[in-house]
């Protein structure tokens, strides 16, 4: 990778490094000129990775598919052209507890775990936050962050927003298959139908489908050290141990709910609006009761040098810039952090003009309204949650 | 006597048929007969199941993100097998883990085979012991403590690590499968040829190793199958590194595109090949001697 | 050929006739004597056998001379070189093997080529060479064949073939007739005489059959217990065993316990237990009186009192009940149980009349002057009677 | 590469020999087999005094009985789901490998070539392929709900058959091939000696093959049942949150909660069991069928 460099890039390490340059081609007199030119090329390998910003991110997550990461138009190719930093775009992020086992041994030792951006969902942006894991975002860098909505600013899991920025956002409620439940759902007490027996689906991640079942029975989120989630904890293992609840899953519940195995589930936003254009009967709904507003966020985690966090700084400001941030809305379909997003699908017409009103992209201030964010919760709490609700989900 | 009426080699890529095999077999009354035939091929079917819907898959054009329910009918992903960027990277790096993690445990593997089916030697016994253990601990375990080791030490997980493990629990595999096929070989054969003057590299190139080969061939056919498609104790230690089983798993909670069963299907297709191959050599070489 | 020690000084015999000279070699494992202060040597040309049952050394003796073990002490000479530290691949003897070991996943041409390839002839050569061998061993069609598609005695004619190949100083053979079947075995040993003739090359046999070993050898060496008890002709081994074991390791033997009376120039005056008195052939040995020795007397030499002896001049008789009578084909086996309770076997032939003697009666049995022979050893008296039965048996 | 005796007197030669070769994967199994086992020994005994914290050796056992307190339903439906597997295994596996034995004629090589083919696509694929073949709406779900005892909204994924089905379908070529061997190795005019003293076809196989292909049976028994008892990829793609298995709680425990003790302990106690069966096992038959 380090040994593809730009033209511009190998023009300027090599001016950057003439000096060094210089005293190699002394050196390598002796030794032949072929030697004096591989020398330049590793200088100018070497001075590529100031010019390179690594990003570890989740799958399906940015627009352009996968293998087409730097095709034309795809906002990593275009960060390149505007700055001239190649992005080494990663997918490797699938679940956030398994991201914080591959890092820990090496942060909590100091030492740099490769890739300068990561983007954890909140709470474990938090989590690595209290543990010390993390750097200050260079915020000079990114003047666009005064583009990020209200209700993003400054969250529980980063008090001050000096240590996040968030990536997308996106809601957690119910999907549904209408053609398998033959009607409509709008409540989480509508999962616990008897006629949905074994056909109802949870998600692996705890906060999500306990927030969801403890808002129904009236427990509020956004203080969770002051609130008692037994409730919550009881009513799911009653349902496990019943039968209603078929599995725990990832995404891969789409599958399911498509398959028709899932008469409904906890799902998200996101996944739901992509599958609702080829299968009408699948169906988002925020239920009564409230759903959970979660965010990914990009975080630099300690390690990186200053010329690292500068270019994390400019990619940053790149993606908060509103036509960036609507070209990736277009593809990913979850809720954009930034503001203006909504114009610019407008502008960019078509099928992208109808994603402006889909709700589940924007949805209005009453829905807003309903939906609640996790407070932090504590380390002892939370593993107690953790213990908790792996035994009851099987794991 | 002789390697020809040796132990029953328990391997299958290259299972020898025993002396006489063509001898008339019985299998009971027609009716008997009838139906275990069935029985048999009903198994086949179960067997061939998963794959066929498999390889039927990879001609699936999916709705969504995900090739598990028939759609229409396409030729395109196979035009693109390594289409998905991710997924190519994942199986070149399995091949390439299994390829070191068998060429390793082959030498140690088959070495510590001759040492025991040869030497009669102070600790023979134990050994034997020994080299079982790994085979009949669960891989949950040989993972989970592989990975407090690393962690425990610093090591940082990787492809390094993943190779380490792999070697690990292969050595034994190796060792047994070359084991069984020396079992009853006929040493003074290396005798023979250091009498008639041969030097002992020369003895082993030219006699020992030809010899255990077939049993060499044999279990790293198999070894290879297991690295490939070892997931467990993969997954406790690869760190932020990625193998073709551990990319589907994880790309299963987002996406299966049709490129993961043309992926698989061209691994079977590969496999059914050296399968075929294998027995066609032997058959000729036999065929020329006959 | 490096080390060119030449020790002519060492040894007995016609040093130029010598190809093998063992120089009193011990071997031990541990604490186990393998072969005791073995002393001998073999003439170019020369069959020679290494006899005795298993256990006894033989094949640890033929190993040392092979090069696969290391004398613990002695030296081991190969045409006047001390080779007791030679790896066996630079040592110019070839063996074939009891199991032949022939090398599977080869074809008879390539096994046979082996060592001429290992040794870098030219490719034209091997192969006149090998075409030639094949010829030897009668067995010229077989060279695209593989070991396990041959019989038994043609695998036992390749491993001859892929060790005379070579032209080595010596061959060595281990028990190469013991896979066999009888019928094959008595064809082998005629064509591994001829083959042995046709080569001119010397020959190490090691077996535990006697009447192979008789039959084929020049020189015999018996051995028991890592010792070499005699060596000697067939015919010296036969007739003048110098132990016990050996008398009744070749052939069958009636052994009796006897204490010498007094000696007259080559007639020594016995006494055996039951107190009865014979005069024997002394064979050139000085006895003192009053020394316990061994009578042997073999079974053909053995007659009903009043038959025709076997042999010249009159020796003992001895009385005794007749116990079993079997007919045998050529002869009658007779065996008898002397008073003090010793079995003795007689071989009784037409002419002895042996229907005259129904089992259970008494009979006087004797024997020719020339026909008992004096063991210079003393056996225990409970060891008294015919020895190796079970040979007797099988070898009629 | 010293030249080897066969000699029954002993072996000169060979005394250094043998840990020479011994010693490359010897070695590379003491330090990466034994010394992480006798590790999470010691995990298993430490304490963790924060989440997040290093754990602290402290001979602290109680680590072992809330594993077994805890976690014994899933350490029973291990046990029993891996049981299970292997019967069915066995009642699949040895009329297939018996056939192949008795009629595969010449194509023998073949046919038992055609049982091992399947496991050469990933296994992971493999169970993914089965919740394909398996959902609700499928072909094979239709086709079981016409038995009369399951209802029209009768399933067979996420449940204990499915687990199961996928357990016994995934390792059963461990049960195949040693009995395939331990049949190649009969010589079937055994039967026929058999037949002859009046045995019906079926009274010969009981009295005559079964018990010669005992030591096939029980070497694909272990290696069946071994790793379908530490399993958690078919509990977790074709089970529900009741099938859980004790492998399930083990990675969690690991690579989620980072209950190190904990998990070391369940581990341990899983590897305990399975040694235990291995020595009964070995105990009877010894080892040398173990190799596949």
């Amino acid at each position: 990778m380090t040994n593809r460099v730009s033209r511009r890039n190998f023009l300027v390490s090599t001016a950057a490094l003439g000096g060094l340059a210089a005293g190699s081609t002394a050196l390598a007199a002796c030794g032949g000129s072929e030697e004096s030119g591989s020398s330049t090329t590793a200088a100018g390998g070497g001075g590529a990775a100031a010019n390179t910003l690594t990003f570890d991110n989740w799958t399906l997550y940015i627009d352009k598919p996968n293998d087409d990461l730097f095709g034309e138009g795809g906002t990593l190719a275009e960060f390149q052209k505007a700055t001239g930093i190649k992005v080494d775009y990663t997918e490797g992020i699938n679940d956030n507890n398994e991201l914080f086992a591959k890092i820990q041994p090496l942060l909590s030792k100091g030492e740099p775990i490769g890739s300068t951006i990561i983007a954890p969902t909140f709470w474990m942006a938090g989590r690595l936050l209290q543990l010390g894991w993390l750097d200050q975002l260079p915020l000079a860098e990114v003047p666009n962050a005064a583009n990020l909505i209200t209700s993003l600013q400054k969250p529980p899991s980063d008090p001050t927003g000096e240590y996040s920025l968030p990536w997308q956002s996106g809601m957690a409620g119910i999907a549904y298959n209408q053609s398998v439940t033959g009607r409509e759902i709008r409540t989480v007490e509508d999962l616990w139908d008897p006629a949905f027996r074994g056909k109802i689906g949870m998600l692996t991640e705890m906060r999500d489908t306990i927030g969801l079942i403890a808002m129904s029975l009236g427990i509020d989120l956004e203080n969770p050290d002051a609130q008692d989630y037994q409730p919550a904890f009881a009513k799911l293992e009653e349902e496990v141990a019943n039968g209603q609840i078929r599995q725990f899953t990832g995404n891969d519940y789409v599958d399911d709910l498509e398959q028709g195995n899932y008469a409904a589930c906890v799902g998200w936003s996101g996944d739901v609006a992509q599958l609702a254009v080829s299968n009408p009967d699948i169906k988002f709904v925020v239920p009564e009761s409230g759903g959970t507003l979660w965010f990914d966020t990009m975080v630099i985690p300690k390690g990186a040098s200053a010329e690292q966090i500068e270019a994390a700084g400019k990619f940053m400001n790149f993606v908060y810039d509103p036509v960036n941030a609507a070209r990736i809305t277009e593809s990913v379909q979850y809720i954009s952090p930034v503001q203006g997003v909504q114009e610019e699908l407008r502008k960019m017409g078509g099928e992208a003009a109808a994603l402006a009103d889909n709700q589940l992209l924007f949805p209005d201030a009453s829905t807003l309204a309903s939906l609640q964010t996790w407070g932090t919760l504590s380390e002892e709490k939370e593993q107690q949650m953790d213990e908790e609700f792996a035994r009851i989900s099987g794991a | 006597m002789t390697m020809a009426e040796g132990a029953a080699p328990p391997v299958v890529a290259e299972v020898r048929p025993a002396v006489g095999s063509d001898r008339p077999t019985r299998a009971g009354s027609g009716w008997g007969r009838r139906v275990l035939t069935a029985v048999a091929v009903l198994a086949y079917l179960w067997l061939f199941l998963p794959i066929l819907n498999i390889v039927v898959f990879t001609f699936n054009d999916p709705a969504g993100k995900y090739n598990l329910s028939w759609e229409r009918f396409t030729l395109e992903n196979w035009a693109e097998p390594f289409k998905d960027a991710q997924l190519t990277e994942a199986f070149w790096r399995s091949l390439v883990v299994a390829a070191v993690a068998v060429a390793v445990a082959l030498a140690m593997g088959s070495l510590i085979a001759i040492a025991l089916s040869r030497y009669r030697f102070t600790g023979n016994k134990v050994t034997e012991v020994f080299l079982v253990l790994p085979l009949t601990t669960p891989e949950i375990v040989l993972g989970a403590s592989l990975y407090q080791l690393f962690l425990g030490r610093g090591v940082v997980l990787g492809q390094v690590t993943v190779i380490i493990a792999h070697i690990m629990f292969l050595v034994s595999f190796v060792a047994m499968t070359v084991k069984a096929r020396v079992r009853g070989f006929d040493w003074t054969v290396e005798d023979a040829a250091m009498d008639l003057g041969a030097r002992p590299l020369r003895v082993f190139w030219k006699v020992t190793f030809p010899l255990i080969l077939p049993g060499i061939l044999a279990a790293a056919l198999l070894s290879f199958a297991l690295s490939l498609d070892d997931y467990i104790v993969t997954d406790f230690t690869r760190g932020e590194f990625t193998t073709f089983p551990i990319q589907v798993n994880n790309a299963f909670r987002v996406s299966f595109p049709p490129q993961v069963n043309v992926l698989a299907t061209l691994i079977l297709v590969v496999t059914l090949i050296l399968f075929t191959i294998g027995p066609l050599s032997q058959r000729r070489r036999g065929a020329a001697a006959g | 050929m490096v080390d060119g020690e030449v020790a002519r000084s060492v040894g007995n015999g016609n040093e130029s006739e010598t190809t093998i000279l063992l120089d009193a070699v011990t071997k031990r494992f541990g604490d186990y004597v393998a072969v005791e202060h073995a002393d001998f040597s073999i003439a170019r040309s020369e069959f020679f056998s290494m006899l005795g049952p298993s256990g006894c050394g033989k094949t640890t003796t033929l190993r040392m001379i092979a090069g696969f073990e290391t004398p613990t002490s002695g030296r081991i000479l190969l045409e006047g070189r001390d080779v007791s530290n030679t790896p066996p691949y630079k040592r110019d003897v070839n063996t074939v093997f009891q199991n032949y070991a022939l090398f599977p996943h080869m074809s008879i041409f390539d096994n046979v080529a082996f060592g001429l390839r290992t040794a870098k002839v030219p490719a034209a050569e091997v192969r006149t060479r090998v075409m030639e061998m094949l010829e030897v061993v009668r067995l010229p069609d077989m060279a695209d064949r593989r070991p396990n598609q041959l019989s038994g005695g043609q695998q036992q004619r390749i491993a001859l073939a892929r060790a005379l190949v070579n032209h080595p100083a010596a061959l060595l053979l281990d028990e190469p007739l013991g896979a066999l079947d009888l019928k094959l075995r008595q064809v082998m040993q005629l064509e591994l005489k001829r083959i042995q003739r046709d080569v001119g090359i010397t020959f190490v046999f090691v077996t535990h059959d006697q009447e192979e070993a008789l039959t084929m050898s020049d020189r015999i060496a018996v051995m028991t217990q890592g010792r070499v008890d005699q060596i000697g002709t067939p015919t010296e081994i036969y007739h003048t065993p110098s132990t016990p074991f050996v008398a009744g390791f070749i052939g069958t033997a009636n052994l009796l316990p006897v204490t010498v009376v007094s000696q007259s120039g080559d007639d020594v005056t016995v006494e055996t237990r039951l107190g009865g008195q014979c005069t024997v052939s002394a064979a050139g040995t000085t006895y003192a009186a009053g020394s316990e020795v061994t009578l042997m007397v073999r079974p053909e030499r053995l007659v009903p009192a009043g038959a025709p002896l076997h042999g010249a001049g009159s020796g003992a008789s001895i009385r005794a009940t007749v116990t079993s009578m079997v007919f045998q084909g050529p002869v009658v086996r007779c065996q008898v149980r002397t008073s003090a309770g010793a079995d003795l076997v007689a071989h009784l032939g037409p002419e002895d009349d042996p229907g005259s003697f129904p089992v259970g009666s008494e009979m006087e049995m004797t024997w020719s002057h020339d026909g008992a022979y004096l063991v210079p050893e003393p056996i225990a008296p409970d060891e008294a009677g015919v020895t190796s039965m079970e040979d007797d048996q099988t070898a009629a | 590469m010293a030249a080897a005796t066969t000699d029954d007197t002993g072996l000169r030669r060979g005394r250094f020999a043998p840990y020479g070769l011994l010693s490359p994967g010897i070695i590379w199994l003491l330090v990466f087999f034994l010394v992480p086992v006798v590790m999470l020994v010691r995990a298993s005994l430490s304490t963790k005094p924060s989440r997040f914290a290093e754990p602290v050796f402290s001979w602290d056992f109680s680590n072992y009985g809330s594993a077994l307190s805890e976690y014994s339903d899933e350490f029973i439906r291990s046990f029993l789901y891996a049981g299970t597997a292997t019967v069915l295994a066995i009642l699949i596996g040895y009329p297939l490998a018996y056939w192949i034995a008795t009629c595969g004629g010449r194509w023998k090589n073949f046919l038992i070539g055609l049982v091992v083919v399947p496991f050469f696509t990933s296994y992971l694929i493999r169970t993914i392929a089965w919740t394909s073949i398996l959902q609700d709406d499928g072909v094979v779900t239709g086709l079981y709900r016409l038995l009369p005892w399951v209802g029209s909204d009768g399933r067979i994924l996420a449940t204990p058959m499915a687990v199961i089905g996928g357990l016994t379908y995934n390792f059963i070529s461990f049960m195949i091939l040693p009995i395939y061997v331990s049949l190649e190795k009969i010589d079937f005019r055994l039967t026929e000696a058999a037949a002859d003293l009046g045995c019906t076809p079926w009274r010969a196989f009981r009295k005559v093959v079964l018990p010669l292909s005992l030591p096939g049976i029980f070497a694909g028994s272990l290696l069946v049942f071994i790793p379908a008892a530490g399993d958690y990829l078919n509990a977790r793609y074709l089970g529900s949150p009741q099938t859980s298995m004790i492998g399930t709680v083990v990675q969690n425990k690991f690579l989620v909660q980072f209950d190190y003790p904990q998990a070391a302990a369940l581990s341990l106690v899983l590897m305990v069991i399975i040694t235990v069966l291995v020595l009964i096992y070995s105990k009877f038959l010894g080892t040398e069928g173990l190799a596949v």
